[in-house]
Formats: structure tokens, sequence, C-alpha cells
């Protein structure tokens, strides 16, 4: 283990220096974790979750995170995250598909319990019929909970938006759980040039006490304390308390813009913003789009990119504002659902200019070609192709 | 901590609820109590919305009354009515998720050992058979195959009372309950032998009719765990109203179970048994001197 | 002066929208907000003097982050919020001890909880109110069900960035900044010709009476309203 | 731009997914940009597998397995002639102008499919690989080496050296975690080899004799810029 030195957020995640390193998406994970300075990881094995975990379980043996298990199931690995973290320490777990969805009653109860973590999501088909491959549809499954969903294009993403997961998750007036979501496999076993600060650097230790909400470790007043009382109509609660409760949760939601501008230079990246199509993605699916905003910028044709780095708290008025004199606004996804879509419409005036993909799903890949097509569709350019499918 | 953080900020003695105010003065923070002194000291439970002539409030009464050092205990509960009072007393109270309980006290118990390395935080799960037998089995008994230090007390009223009275896998074969239309189809969970099997080093059952023995099953369940290993009491609390025992024969039912199959029963480790004796040696030796 | 008042005293209505949906931002270091708008600490200062000094029963909620003496800093405060009810003639303090839901009810004279805070707000007929070292989730639970509930003129000292549901929100107050906050409200009395000789506010009234020597303005039940000073009145002892 | 979207199709035990690693390994050697996509499926001998690397001067954004390549590697004539392929026929996706590099001392195409291919104006290049591993390295395991240096010697994205860290960093340590089949694979190698540093260089002699037979066929590419659209 690498002797550790503390230092603000704002100096490890902006201005230290950095050096490149070619890893995969779960090594970028461990990464973070490494420079987080975790006190415990609690995760149970699920593909492509896995490899990420048992990197940082050999982040514990060689002392970098404190306490690590693995536990009995997902329902389990999440509850005893809400516990750790109820206690005062800072808490890592990972899951993928089928796994995120039976930890999810938990999982979706961290925002009310006011429990900052960070959850990473390793996207995969959500049963059935089994399988194992990429498809992000288990997204859609958190956007309704107050969770912060930030969703990483590429490794460095995963590497940037986990290590700035937690400075953002505690502040004080967000005290959310971050989620990270990526795509399996494409992301998490591929491996893609990361730009690391130092390893001998860590993030300050979590300060339970800087807090809206008491840790409950009998440390600190009141003692009559329980954080999260069951809420029934009574005389000696407000009918409208756990409507105020769940406005805090959403209000915290809000509060998180200014520390995503801050620590990851906001919630959106745009390429070309005086494009006449743009194309708005997240995850692999705005890489995709990225490379399609190459092509068509090779070819001449005026296409920009919106990324879309938050998915909660979602960008409104940023992508209202870029997109204000898009021609057609293509909304390429991993998954049949379009969440992104639907999210991308409801935001949007003239919505009519929403082209509802391209889709791929079950574990697809989303060739750039399919893009490149719809690009030419909303252009009016004919291409004569040869190419076989 | 210790005790600051149950005391009255100088000055504000004065504006304090007279509640809290007995709490710091008359209270058990900081002070070791005898539950035969219960109503000669301010509780840490008082009000609560439980149904007269409840027996499993009678025993979270004294189970309160008995916490080693409620100034550093932690009480984890569920859905169900134990919840009820202990959403009330004044000891931090977690309340996540129904059946999560073993799980979350997990997570906190190596927070809290990470972060305070020195001290004993007592952590005690109690809950219902519903939510330990039932819904949250898994992570009762792999938080014992772990061998997290904590304390789980299942308080048994062999119903799902909260919810309107269905069966529970702790109700007794052959009982008609709700979801049991036709009768119970499978005998009651042993649970004492599971929790033996599965790694508790201090396992008691028991019928609430004795509190000074309820009193020192639960002091050593703690003591036991903070030094040991996962601890588990198996405790009989009737549902008076889904299994209709009038309020006057609650204690008589009680009784009545203790003859039969909730006969007092305790059992430890060899290591855990050498701790209390000496423990207890120690204690009579400080009582002569 | 705020231009458009986004966060006033209530009702604000059966279940009003949080003033974070509305675009209220907490405030960055060293700025405050006034109805939902940043302003300068001062400006905020003066605004929240002018209400605890000209609104119907004034009162302070200690939170538990003053009424536990838990650390050096707390007694600090608890004392500076003592200091600061001195100043602000007829003020009462009724603490928010705990979070917890209470069973059976409250007793909304003796305590508030956030959990049902109106309780406290409407039997008292409270009109300004200061939160003070109450955890920032509960008192912002509390400044909602306020705001969408009663007229009350909520004031938020915040230790931490602040509350953007109060009227008037500070940040990173401390116990210097509430003893500066009792100098603006003594500064802003003095303007209004209200004078008032510095005394601790009553006691709880579910304490056990001890003291009978003096009478304060709640032993009059609901008449005390009348000892209420006006603008230019002498406030002599109530007995 | 020169961009390279590349499907290796082979059988389990030729080496396939380790020749992609190496070919995105060497590219970052040269100080260019690669990226994999290991295929998820079994990795049983003989089976069919697929692998695939997009290799460019330029940053790489795209993910996901390459489903229209303008290179296509065949490592067994199998793949072709008994359809052990999971994309069928083998040039499924191919763009105009691309290339297929046919492990094969005879030529395997049927003509109709050799048809579709004129069409797409693609160059094919057949080379006996496992011959040449035989014959230079001794062993058949080194076929996925020929391929490779055939490949470089084509397109000389990278020289002599990259290709050799790249072999340094896949043989003799380095951070790759193999997947438990092709773990064994390596052992065994290492045991007929003796010594790594033997399969290194036995290695390096097979690649860079398909380097030199590239040249001396003259099938270099030259130095342009390169649009897949």
């Amino acid at each position: 283990m690498v002797e550790q030195k503390v230092v603000e957020p704002e100096y490890l995640l902006l201005e230290a220096p950095r050096e490149r390193k070619f890893i995969t998406g779960s090594q970028a994970f461990a990464e973070a974790i490494k420079r987080a300075n975790v006190d415990i990881a609690i995760a149970y094995p699920i593909t492509p979750q896995s490899e990420t975990m048992h990197l940082v379980g050999d982040l514990w043996a060689q002392g970098y995170v404190k306490d690590y298990y693995r536990a009995e199931e997902e329902y389990g690995a999440m509850s005893a995250i809400a516990g750790a973290v109820r206690g005062g320490a800072r808490a890592f777990s990972a899951t993928s598909g089928p796994g995120l969805l039976r930890g999810l009653e938990a999982i979706v109860s961290w925002p009310g319990h006011r429990i900052p973590a960070v959850l990473g999501v390793m996207t995969r088909v959500v049963n059935a019929p089994l399988s194992i491959q990429p498809d992000n549809v288990e997204i859609a499954y958190l956007l309704h909970s107050g969770l912060i969903v930030l969703h990483a294009e590429n490794q460095q993403d995963v590497f940037d938006f986990t290590l700035a997961g937690f400075p953002i998750s505690e502040k004080v007036d967000v005290y959310l759980p971050v989620v990270v979501a990526t795509e399996g496999f494409f992301v998490t076993h591929a491996k893609g040039y990361v730009n690391l600060p130092p390893e001998d650097m860590k993030l300050p230790p979590r300060d339970p006490y800087k807090a809206p909400v008491p840790p409950t470790d009998c440390e600190i007043p009141p003692a009559r304390i329980q954080r999260d009382a069951p809420v029934q109509k009574s005389n000696f609660m407000s009918y409208l308390i756990h409507a105020v409760w769940q406005q805090e949760v959403w209000s915290a939601n809000e509060r998180a813009r200014k520390w995503i501008k801050h620590y990851l230079g906001g919630l959106i990246e745009v390429v070309n913003p005086e494009a006449e199509v743009f194309i708005v993605a997240s995850g692999c699916a705005a890489a995709q789009g990225r490379e399609a905003q190459r092509y068509a910028e090779m070819e001449g044709l005026n296409v920009g990119l919106v990324k879309v780095k938050s998915i909660r708290p979602f960008p409104k008025q940023e992508l209202r504002e870029v997109l204000k004199k898009a021609k057609a606004i293509i909304v390429p996804e991993h998954n049949i659902v379009g969440w992104l879509c639907k999210e991308v419409k409801a935001v949007v005036p003239d919505g009519d200019r929403v082209v509802e993909g391209p889709r791929v799903y079950g574990g697809m890949t989303l060739p750039v070609e399919l893009i490149m097509d719809e690009i030419y569709r909303v252009l009016g350019v004919k291409k004569e192709k040869k190419t076989l499918v | 901590m210790g005790l600051e953080y149950v005391k009255i900020s100088p000055g504000f003695e004065r504006y304090m609820p007279r509640d809290y105010v007995d709490l710091v003065k008359m209270g058990q923070f900081g002070k070791e109590v005898d539950v035969m002194q219960l109503g000669q000291f301010k509780e840490l439970v008082e009000d609560h919305p439980m149904c007269a002539g409840c027996y499993m409030a009678y025993f979270i009464r004294i189970f309160y009354a008995s916490l080693p050092n409620p100034e550093d205990t932690i009480i984890l509960g569920t859905a169900g009515c134990a919840r009820l009072a202990l959403s009330q007393a004044a000891v931090p109270f977690i309340y996540g998720n129904y059946g999560d309980t073993n799980a979350v006290a997990s997570g906190l118990k190596r927070a809290l050992t990470i972060r305070f390395p020195d001290k004993h935080k007592d952590v005690v799960v109690i809950a219902g058979d519903g939510g330990l037998m039932d819904i949250g089995f898994g992570m009762t008994m792999h938080s014992w195959f772990r061998r997290e230090k904590f304390t789980t007390i299942m308080v048994d009223n062999e119903v799902y009372g909260n919810t309107g009275g269905q069966e529970s896998g702790m109700s007794p074969k052959g009982i008609q309950l709700k979801m049991a239309p036709k009768g119970k189809q499978f005998d009651k969970i042993n649970a004492v032998e599971l929790a033996k099997t599965a790694g508790c080093v201090y396992v008691a059952k028991l019928s609430p009719t004795n509190p000074k023995r309820i009193s020192k099953v639960i002091r050593r369940a703690i003591l036991a765990a903070r030094h040991f290993g996962p601890t588990f009491i198996h405790a009989y609390t009737s549902c008076n109203i889904e299994y209709s025992i009038p309020t006057r024969e609650v204690l008589a039912d009680a009784r009545n179970r203790e003859k039969k199959d909730f006969k007092f029963y305790e059992w430890m480790t060899d290591e855990v048994r050498e701790f209390f004796e000496e423990m207890e040696k120690k204690q009579k030796e400080e009582v002569r001197s | 002066m705020a231009e458009k008042k986004l966060i006033t005293p209530g009702p604000a209505g059966y279940i009003p929208k949080p003033a974070a949906f509305l675009g209220v931002d907490t405030p960055p270091p060293g700025k405050a907000l006034l109805y939902g708008e940043m302003i300068d600490e001062e400006t905020a200062m003066r605004e929240a003097a002018k209400a605890m000094l000209t609104r119907r029963n004034p009162t302070i909620f200690p939170g538990p982050l003053v009424l536990w003496g838990w650390n050096s800093g707390a007694i600090e405060k608890a004392q500076a919020v003592l200091e600061l009810a001195k100043e602000i003639p007829n003020c009462r303090i009724i603490p928010m001890p705990d979070y917890r839901p209470k069973y059976p009810k409250i007793d909304p004279e003796a305590e508030i909880n956030p959990n049902h805070p109106n309780l406290t707000i409407l039997h008292n007929k409270i009109e300004a109110c200061i939160f003070v070292g109450v955890h920032c989730h509960y008192a912002n639970l509390s400044l909602r069900m306020i705001r969408a509930g009663t007229n009350c003129f909520t004031i938020a000292l915040c230790a931490e960035m602040g509350h953007e549901d109060a009227m008037v929100s500070l940040r990173d107050v401390h116990a210097g900044d509430i003893l500066r906050f009792r100098d603006v409200v003594v500064e802003v009395r003095r303007e209004l010709g209200i004078e008032w000789e510095p005394k601790l506010p009553p006691e709880n009234p579910s304490l056990p009476k001890e003291e009978w020597t003096s009478v304060s303005p709640l032993d009059f039940g609901e008449y005390a309203y009348l000892l209420m000073p006006r603008r230019g009145e002498i406030v002599e002892e109530t007995e | 731009m020169k961009r390279y979207n590349i499907r290796i199709a082979g059988v389990g035990g030729q080496g396939v997914v380790t020749s992609a690693h190496i070919l995105g390994n060497a590219m970052s050697a040269a100080g260019k940009y690669a990226s994999l996509v290991p295929f998820f499926g079994s990795e049983k001998r003989m089976a069919p597998v697929e692998a695939y690397v997009r290799a460019s001067d330029q940053p790489i954004y795209e993910v996901g397995e390459v489903v229209y390549p303008n290179v296509i590697m065949i490592y067994h004539p199998q793949v072709i002639t008994h359809g052990k392929s999971y994309t069928m026929p083998f040039y499924t996706g191919l763009k105009e102008n691309g290339m297929v590099i046919i492990n094969s001392d005879t030529d395997i195409i049927p003509d109709e499919d050799k048809k579709v291919l004129e069409e797409l104006n693609a160059r094919i290049f057949y080379i006996p690989a496992t011959q040449i591993a035989r014959e230079i390295a001794g062993t058949e395991l080194a076929t996925n080496m020929a391929m490779i240096g055939l490949f470089f010697g084509i397109t000389r994205l990278v020289n002599i050296e990259h290709i050799e860290k790249a072999l340094i960093e896949r043989f003799l340590g380095g951070t790759f975690v193999a997947s438990g089949g092709t773990t064994a694979l390596d052992s065994a190698i290492e045991k007929k080899f003796k010594k790594k540093q033997e399969l290194l260089a036995k290695n390096m002699e097979v690649i860079k004799y398909t380097i030199k037979m590239a040249e001396e066929n003259n099938w270099c590419e030259e130095e342009e810029e390169k649009v897949v659209t």
C-alpha cells in the first residue's frame, strides 16, 4: 500500500497532475475507490459487476479500504450499506441488472433515509430470458427515487464520476446516494485511456457530523433520535410530513446541480454547439454519438453532440438552451423503452424534433452506422451503400 | 462519547420540557439500574401506541430497563408491532425496510467498529417472528454465519399482528389464522437450534414471566455480543388480540407456554460461560469489599 | 430589498411547491436569503430582526444541536441564543429536543416537533420564529409545513448552507454570528423606538413551578398578546 | 485519420483473444489508439471465437462489437469452409474497400461469395499462417502471431519495437487478466517452450516473417487518410 496524504476533493479532481493509463472500466472504478478514502465496501457477486468488486476487495487486502465483505445477497448488501453509512462510514457498493433489481427496495430507500454513498451500476440485461449482455433499461428503474444518477460514457468518466460521487453525495445540502452507471462489458471489461491523479493522494475522510441528519453513532444529540420514523396518519404527525420529506429529497437532488457543475464541469457536454442536428445521448451511446458526430463533420454535415452526464438531476435548462435551434434531435439508446428519449421529449419544446432512436437492446452493439443513417435521413442526404447486413 | 450528548446545555434546563429534564436527572443514562426498581426511575420508554395488555410492550419495557449502557446503544427494528414502542424510546432507533434489520446492523456495527475501535457501541436488533424468520431469514442467518457482533432479539407473537393476523413461520402447526384458512400446515421454526448451528455464541429462549431473569438474559446477550459474536434471544410475546387472550390472562398464558414449548433455555459457548463466571466472581468480590 | 418575493409567510396552501423547485438555491458563503432571493447578510439580518420585533409572539426554536451540551461549540452557541432571546421583547423559547414523532401528542406549549410543527405554531399564535441548532433536514421539513399552513415568518440561523423555505436564511451561523445578529436586533429595536430591558424568556411551562416571585406573560393565557410591545410603547415588567 | 475496425474470427485454442490484446497493446505502445471488445462467450477448444479490435491514429470513441468491419481476419479456414463462426457468412457487414486476411494456403472462398467481395472492392490476402507458425516457432499455437504480423505488415500502423513491447507485456507480466481457458493455454505453451523468453523470441520471429511477407508481396498500404462511414 502506498502512503496516501489527504487532499481536498477540488485538488484531487480538478488540479492534481494526471498520468495516462490504459485500463478497463472495472479498474477505473477501483482506481477511484483507491483514492476515495472508503471505509467499507460490501457487495454480492454478479456479472459484469464482479470484477470491480474483486479489485475493491484487493484494495481492502492492501489496506486502502478499511472493511469489506461479500454479502449474502443484494438486498442484504444494500441494507448493510445503509447501516454502515448511518454509522458514519463512507461506503461503496456495485451491482448489475438483476442484482440491482433485487437490491432495489433498499437502494431506492437510501434517498429517503438520507444515505450518502456511491453505487456503481454496470448495466446488464434484466432477465428474462437470462443474459449477461449490456442493456441499460435498469437505469429507468432508478430515476424516480431521488437518487443522483450519473451515466459514464467511458473509463475516464467512470473514474471521475465515482471519485466526485463521494464529495457530491456528502454535501450537507445534498446528502443523497450517487449512482455511477456505465455499460457492462462495453466499458467495464474494455480498456480505455484514463488520466489518473497520483495514487499517493486521497479524499478527506467522511465527516458524518457535517450533515443534515445526525449519524446514528451515539456521539451527537439528540439521543431520542429516530432519523426516519414510520409515518402514518395520527395526531402526532402531520399529514404533510411524508410529502415534505419527499420534497426534501427532491430539493436535495436539485441542489446537487451546482456540485455536479463544480466537480464535473456540468450536467452536459456539448460538441459543436452551433449544429443543425444534435445527437443527445448518455453512457456508451454518447461514445457512439461522438464517433458519429466526428464522421458527420468529416463529411461536412453540421451535426452536434450533447452528452447527458447527469440523468438525475436532469439538465432541463441546459438542454432547452442548447437544442433551441436544432432541426432534429437524435437520441440513440441501449434499451427498448427509450427512457432518455422520453426525458428529452419532456423538456424540449416542439417534441416532434426528437427522433426516437436508434435503439438497440438485449446486449446488441449500437453501430455508429445506425446513427449515421438517422443523420442522413433528417438532413435529406442520399447515400448509396454497399454494406452488407 | 459518554454522557455529554445527553446533558442539557447550561442555561437551557429551564427551557426543556419536563420529560427531558426528568430523563437526564432521573433516567438511566450513566447509571446502573435494577429492573426491580421499575417505577423508581425515569424509564427510557413510557408512552407508546401498543395495544392494552400487550405482552410484547411489557417485554420491551423490561428490555430498556436492562440495557447495560443505554447512552451507547443503538436499537434496530422493522415493520411490526415492536417498532411502535421502540420508536418512542430515548435510545437511537433505526427503522429501515421490512426484514433488513440484521443486514443493516451488520453494516452499522462494522462502521462503529472502524470509527470507534476502543469503545463499546452496543447494537441490538428487536424484531418480530415475521421480520427475522420469514422475510429477513437469509439476512438473519448470514449475520450469524459472519459472526457479526450484535444481539438479535426475536419478539415472537406467532403471527403477523400489524397486518391483520396472518400466519407466520413461527405460528404453531394447525393454528387457523389469516392466509392459513385450513390451519397452518407445518411446524413452528426451531429458531434456537438454527441460531446455535449458525454460530451464535449465546442463545436463550424464554417466556417473559420473570423480569429479573429477562433482564439478566438481555444483559448477558448484549455483553457476550460485545466480546465474542452474535447472540440471540427468542422471547415469547403473545398477541392477545389475534390469539384472543383476555387481557387479564396474558400472564397466565405466558406461564402456561413456559411450561410447554417455551421452557427457559440458555446456552452459551464455553468461552462465554467462562467470561460470565469471571465477571460474576469479580462483581461478588466488589460487593464484599 | 427583494423585488419579487417568492417565499413569504403563508399559509401558502395545501401542498405548496418547495422553494428549491421554484429555483431558489442556498446562498454562497457570505450571502443570505430573504424571501427566496440572494442578498447580503446585513439586510437579511435587519429584516429578520424587524419581524421578530414587530410580529406577534416571537419565538426561538432551539434544536438539539444547541439544547444538548455535547461539545464546547454547542454550549457557546446555546449561550449566544440566550443572549439573543433576552433582547427580543416578550420572546419565548420553545425547544425541539429531538426529531421523532411523539406519542400520543406533544404539549404545544412545551415543545415543537418537526413531524407536526404547526401544532406549536398555531396553538401559540406564533407569527415570527427562529430556527437554530436544528439539523437541516428536519428544519426544512418544518419550514415547509409552517409556510404551507401558517402565517409565521420563519428565520433560519443555519450552521451549514441555509434553508430556501425560510423567509430569512443565514448560513454558517455560529455563536459569534448569533451575537452579531443580537446586536442588529438591538439596533433595529432602537430605530423602531421599542424600549426593552434585556430579560430571559419565561421557563418551560411543563416544568414544575418552583419560582413564583415573577409572572410571565404566558400566565395571562390568551390575553398575553395584550402585553406585546407596540411601536413606541414602553414595556415594563409584566406584573 | 487511419481507422481499422477489425473482426477476428477463429476457433477456440488459436489465441484469438490474446492476439487482439497484443494488437491493442502494440497500438498503445506506439502512442496510438486501440480499443478491444472481448466476445463474451465460451472459449472451448475448436468452438467459434470472435474478437474485435478498433485501431487508429486518432482517439476512438465507439464501443461494442464491430458490426461493420473494414478488416476481417480469419484465423482458421474452417470458419469459412465449415461455417465455424457466429457471423455468417464470414464477410457479413464488411465495408467497401476493406480487407480480408485468411489463414489458408489455398483459395477457399466460394465463387458466389467472391462476387460479393469483388463488388465491395475488398482486398483478399491469403497467408499460410499455421504452416508458418509450425515451421518458424515449431508450434501451431503461434498462428495468431503470423496473422497480426501480416496485419501490421500491411497497415504499417506500428513498428517492430512496439509489437515486441506488447508481447513482453502480454507474456512476461503486465496487467492483462486472462480468462481461465486462456491461462491454461499459456501454461501449455510455456511447458512446450520451457522458457518464456524463448517463447517470446519465437513469436517475434513469426511476426517479423509475416511483416516481411507483406513487404515482399507489395501488400503494404500507402500513408493515406482513411475515412470509414
